[in-house]
């Protein structure tokens, strides 16, 4: 990597002037991007309708939120209440955006007339929650990016960390970085975008050391990352496909699972929500990135994504040809797990 | 106050192996079409296998949505069967296929988040293989025994 | 003079005098969150922390408690409602902010015609040592809410940080008998006092934000329909996260648990929050606070409007914790201050009208 | 201090189909313990948390009248968790009772007026208590004439069959029953509720009506009472919101800074319209 905050400028510039395009066009009617936080390591979602309002759009490498669920008319006030007009909503969009969005329309949760992705090659988000872990409580007042390296300032400190020791584990494997274009979504793609061919295979090597690991060591590791679990929801809230309208945890006719913070209730909180989006989620990470206890669901991302892949081969926003692996199914589907007789 | 105590994650499956009377509770969801016959069949045939099943019927195998074997688990069951027609011979067409990939990321997921992989199982048996289902279920109690009481999900009192 | 001197070296012996008698909560660093634990060693507490992630509002108002436990014993049913255990909770180095947010609390649950003894109950059994706040964050507005960074009204005994040693002012009487036990405190200098006393002007001085929270109540009331609580809200993702690290915050949800084998089960609350879509759900399916909008407003308005209205406090005690942790940073302050310019706005204009 | 979470138990004295498609049951509780019933002193529109042990607790409107002595009745729609449990119960299973709770209908600031009583649908229980209330022959005389408009879908529906032939029979109460749709062997009024209060509510002076019911009941109901002269004081109202404490705890039926189930559920039409539009 040579220079992150060169490469950042970029990309700001580049979407600025990709969304003043748009507007000047009148190609779109609203632009939702990533704003400017009122703390250092934060970027705030922002709505711009107008022009003017465009140099408020930036980039940084805390730009995680997932901006595809503020399309979603259940989630969104301001949409659902303007669903007639019809409009035309640009959405900065990194790779992992990008394929929400199409996962979305295959869904029929948004149509594709009324969005237009606005591509941009993403260079990774940086964990927020593990820079913060390393200064205890301290303020941190301002990051900087130099070089390879990120320049954590406070009060009374400086430190220099490696921008890679703190890239979310998700962005170290990620092998989209900019949207994947395909014939039928070539249309609702400006900007940056990869051929769906050119995209590399993924290995899962990252999970592997976890998955040999026996069952005992596997329960006590997720128990223990997952205890601190406070059950706020933020990561089924910022999950693009977490849009259901009575969530199972809430559902009570009959209740299925209860609220409390008993360690196994959290769990299978966790692994139903994981179940839920399996075959749909796209590794944005919003969801660890959203723990306010900064709680890393990443490894089980990643197994979501090994299942699918390995199981159906599948990866989740391509295109909208191919079918969800849960919404279909094959004659000849693996069945190894079945019991058989000795 | 997190209820939460270290010493809670810690999960002794082993405590029970001393009791050597101790006899799993498996709860098995068989499709009305062809595995309960199979269990029927079993029955009438006089088949021996452990007392060890309870067995609910359902319309299809597509009809056990994951919640009722988490449910079980939660609710102090040591192991789960989900038992239905062999692929191509549902009733309604395509539901053991439909349910098959559920199961299949279900039971991927369980073993992830470390269940033991051998406390849930899915298979087929059509409505002639009482036999099949006998030595199923001898099988999976066999398996469910050597893992004890199942503890991981059980809520605690 | 009733000051003392506790020195940091000898936090083992307090710990040591107090765990006899209380069950003794401290701030502990646990995967890299600060929260406040039962400490079963004094070397594990942190010292130089800034404050918890989880307010300790968990101690008197738990994220589970039971309410009552019931038995089947036949035809007869057994209810144990003694559920709140008799033990007294000692919890070192609460912040004021947060303690005051204790005294928040207790008159919410104390008010109106129903009280809530399990809380009271709770609340009676702790007491507070609270460590002044030396150096506030940017994101605390401590001094805009009737409280500041070291407050000492709220606690049983105030501690101010003079690097080396802690100087140990006794408050409450609950905080004076705790003093008086430990005899071997030295006595504090009129030294030590004025050093306190500047570390508390400085801190003071240190808060940047200031908001302003002076007959906003009425204001917010007024302009319940404003376009601005739509404008503010569409970022918000309706997470429980600003509500649920809130320590004044204490809704809650009751639910039943029955253990269906053994014919007993228990009543239990758990936290809650109104930004949840569920929380004003009707069976009918009606949602009085259907959208985000609703939702999120409720939220503001309960600590800057109902609150003040009630009770005549701000039900916020500035600890910047949702904004710090916000997860699409939709910061309180911004809000408070959109509505603020406003109301200067439309003040003007009656100036001028 | 006794904990405030924990009901009284009762028994399920009787249980009563009320309607043709059997959801709605009217359910009669004693008290296991003497004192129990002697600390339940209500008046009509008051509330309770039903529970049923293990199955959850919700907030009921007491559907007996205070001068019905030795059991309370409570009229339950199949709905939720706990009403489906209700309705699965049998005679002489336990239920906890945590009460009374709100302020119900204001009987003493009543006295001396003319009543218009307006239900519809299920939400007549409260009403029906206290309609019995007033009728009682303690009471009957500290109140002016008393109408009772009380509408439904279809005749199926009408709830206390018994108690509205009692009601009819007695010539110091006017009973008006409506049925949205005509019905074969219908004797009383046609159509929905709002028109009929025009035609049969007495005039506004010295007047208080009582109005309960669905939403769009309420709405049309107020403003044909607006019309007839009603003021926003002499609107009684009586509100549903869910609930889980009933003792201003728990936080969720707040209306700006009102709690229902403390402050309510019965308002006035004034109070209303200076609470922010959240019920």
């Amino acid at each position: 990597m040579s220079n992150i905050q060169k490469e950042n400028e970029e990309i700001e510039r580049f979407i600025r002037e990709v969304s003043r395009d748009l507007f000047k066009e009148n190609k779109v009617d609203l632009i939702i991007g990533y704003g400017k936080g009122s703390i250092p390591f934060n970027t705030t979602p922002i709505f711009i309708s107008e022009e003017n309002d465009i140099d408020k759009l930036i980039w940084n490498n805390f730009c995680y939120i997932n901006l595809s669920r503020y399309l979603l008319p259940s989630l969104n006030d301001f949409i659902r209440e303007n669903k007639d007009k019809n409009l035309k909503i640009g959405v900065i969009s990194k790779g992992c955006t990008a394929r929400s969005i199409i996962q979305l329309i295959i869904e029929n949760q948004i149509k594709p007339e009324n969005v237009v992705i606005i591509g941009m090659e993403c260079n990774g988000i940086l964990n927020r929650k593990k820079i913060e872990k390393e200064f205890g409580d301290l303020e941190i007042t301002d990051i900087l990016i130099n070089g390879d390296n990120i320049i954590v300032k406070g009060d009374k400190f400086e430190k220099e960390l490696a921008f890679n020791d703190y890239l979310s584990e998700l962005c170290k494997a990620c092998k989209i970085r900019a949207p994947p274009i395909s014939s039928k979504v070539s249309d609702i793609i400006v900007g940056k975008s990869q051929e769906v061919s050119s995209i590399e295979e993924d290995d899962f090597s990252d999970i592997s050391e976890f998955e040999s690991k026996s069952s005992e060591e596997k329960w006590a590791h997720i128990s223990e990352l997952l205890k601190d679990c406070t059950r706020c929801y933020a990561c089924r809230e910022a999950c693009p496909f977490c849009y259901c309208n009575l969530c199972f945890i809430d559902q009570n006719l009959p209740t299925w699972f209860s609220k409390t913070s008993n360690l196994g209730e959290i769990v299978i909180f966790h692994m139903i929500r994981a179940l839920h989006v399996a075959g749909r989620c796209v590794a944005c990470g919003a969801c660890s990135n959203a723990c306010p206890m900064g709680i890393d669901l990443t490894i089980i991302t990643r197994k979501l994504e090994k299942i699918v892949k390995e199981r159906f081969d599948f990866t989740a926003g391509l295109d909208l040809d191919t079918l969800p692996p849960m919404m279909t199914f094959k004659m000849d589907d693996k069945e190894e797990f079945m019991l058989e007789e000795d | 106050m997190n209820e939460i105590k270290n010493e809670d994650l810690k999960v002794n499956v082993h405590e029970a192996e001393s009791n050597e009377e101790w006899e799993p509770k498996i709860i098995a969801f068989l499709c009305n079409w062809c595995s309960y016959a199979g269990a029927d069949l079993a029955g009438v045939s006089r088949i021996q296998y452990p007392p060890s099943i309870r067995i609910v019927r359902v319309p299809c195998s597509g009809r056990v949505n994951p919640f009722f074997i988490v449910k079980s688990l939660t609710d102090g069951w040591d192991g789960v069967i989900v038992s239905g027609c062999h692929p191509g011979d549902c009733h309604y067409i395509s539901g053991n296929l439909v349910a098959r990939r559920r199961f299949a990321i279900l039971k991927d997921l369980l073993e992830f988040f470390g269940i033991e992989r051998d406390r849930v199982h899915f298979m087929w048996a059509s409505a002639a293989e009482g036999e099949r289902f006998a030595k199923l279920v001898t099988k999976v109690t066999k398996l469910v025994k050597g893992f004890g009481p199942n503890k991981k999900f059980v809520k605690k009192w | 003079m009733s000051e003392r001197i506790l020195k940091k070296e000898d936090i083992n012996k307090f710990y040591e005098a107090a765990s006899k008698t209380y069950k003794f909560y401290g701030p502990v660093r646990e995967k890299g969150n600060i929260i406040f634990k039962e400490i079963s060693n004094p070397e594990d507490l942190v010292l130089d922390y800034f404050n918890s992630k989880i307010p300790p509002k968990e101690i008197v108002l738990p994220r589970t408690e039971t309410l009552f436990e019931y038995e089947m014993k036949g035809n007869d049913i057994i209810i144990n409602d003694d559920v709140v255990p008799d033990e007294k909770v000692l919890l070192f180095g609460i912040r004021p902010c947060d303690a005051y947010s204790f005294t928040l609390l207790e008159t919410f649950f104390k008010e109106g015609k129903y009280q809530d003894d399990l809380f009271i109950k709770r609340r009676k059994n702790t007491t507070l040592i609270g460590i002044g706040c030396n150096e506030p964050k940017s994101t605390c507005f401590c001094t805009s809410v009737n409280t500041h960074p070291h407050d000492k009204e709220n606690v049983d005994v105030f501690l101010t940080d003079l690097k080396d040693k802690y100087l140990v002012v006794p408050i409450s009487e609950k905080g004076k008998d705790l003093v008086k036990d430990l005899n071997w405190l030295e006595k504090a200098t009129e030294k030590d006092l004025e050093k306190a006393l500047k570390l508390s002007e400085t801190a003071e001085l240190s808060i940047k934000t200031k908001l302003d929270l002076k007959d906003l109540h009425e204001f917010l009331m007024k302009n319940f329909n404003s376009e601005l609580w739509k404008e503010s809200s569409q970022s918000c993702i309706g997470c429980g996260t600003c509500a649920f690290l809130c320590p004044t915050c204490s809704c809650f949800d009751v639910i039943d648990e029955e253990d269906k084998y053994n014919n007993r089960g228990r009543r239990v609350r758990v936290w809650d929050t109104c930004q949840f879509c569920i929380y004003t759900l009707h069976t009918s399916g009606h949602n009085p606070r259907p959208g985000r909008i609703q939702r999120f407003r409720n939220r503001i308005l309960h600590k800057f409007s109902y609150y003040p209205i009630k009770q005549g406090l701000i039900g916020c005690v500035g600890c910047g914790r949702c904004i710090q942790y916000c997860p699409v940073n939709n910061d309180l302050r911004k809000i408070i201050n959109k509505f603020n310019e406003l109301k200067n706005k439309e003040k003007e204009e009656m100036v001028v009208a | 201090m006794p904990n405030p979470y924990v009901p009284k138990l009762t028994t399920i004295k009787s249980i009563k189909a009320e309607n043709k498609v059997n959801d709605i049951k009217t359910f009669e509780l004693v008290f296991k313990k003497e004192e129990d019933l002697k600390e339940f002193n209500y008046i009509p529109g008051q509330f309770a948390e039903l529970s049923l042990l293990g199955k959850g607790e919700c907030p009921i409107g007491i559907a007996s009248s205070p001068t019905e002595e030795g059991s309370i009745k409570f009229t339950i729609k199949k709905m939720g968790t706990v009403t489906t449990a209700f309705h699965e119960c049998e005679k002489g299973q336990v239920v906890g009772v945590r009460g009374p709770l709100g302020n119900g209908w204001p009987v003493e600031d009543m006295k001396g007026k003319n009543i218009v009583i307006i239900g519809g649908g299920f939400a007549f229980s409260t009403l029906r208590s206290l309609t019995e209330y007033l009728l009682d022959d303690k009471n009957r005389k500290n109140y002016g004439d008393i109408t009772v408009i009380y509408g439904n879908r279809d005749s199926g529906e009408v709830l206390y069959k018994e108690d509205l032939e009692r009601w009819q029979k007695r010539d110091d109460i006017q009973v008006v029953l409506t049925i949205d749709r005509e019905e074969e062997g219908w004797n009383g009024k046609v159509g929905f509720v709002a028109p009929i209060v025009k035609e049969v509510a007495p005039s506004s002076d010295n007047a208080v009506a009582l109005v309960c019911g669905p939403p769009i009941m309420i709405k049309t109901t107020i403003a044909v009472l607006e019309e007839l002269k009603f003021k926003d004081e002499q609107i009684l109202n009586s509100l549903e919101m869910r609930m889980k404490c009933g003792i201003g705890k728990c936080g969720r039926c707040n209306i700006g800074d009102k709690y229902v189930c403390v402050d309510g559920p019965v308002f006035s039409l004034a109070e209303l319209k200076q609470m922010p539009n959240e019920y």
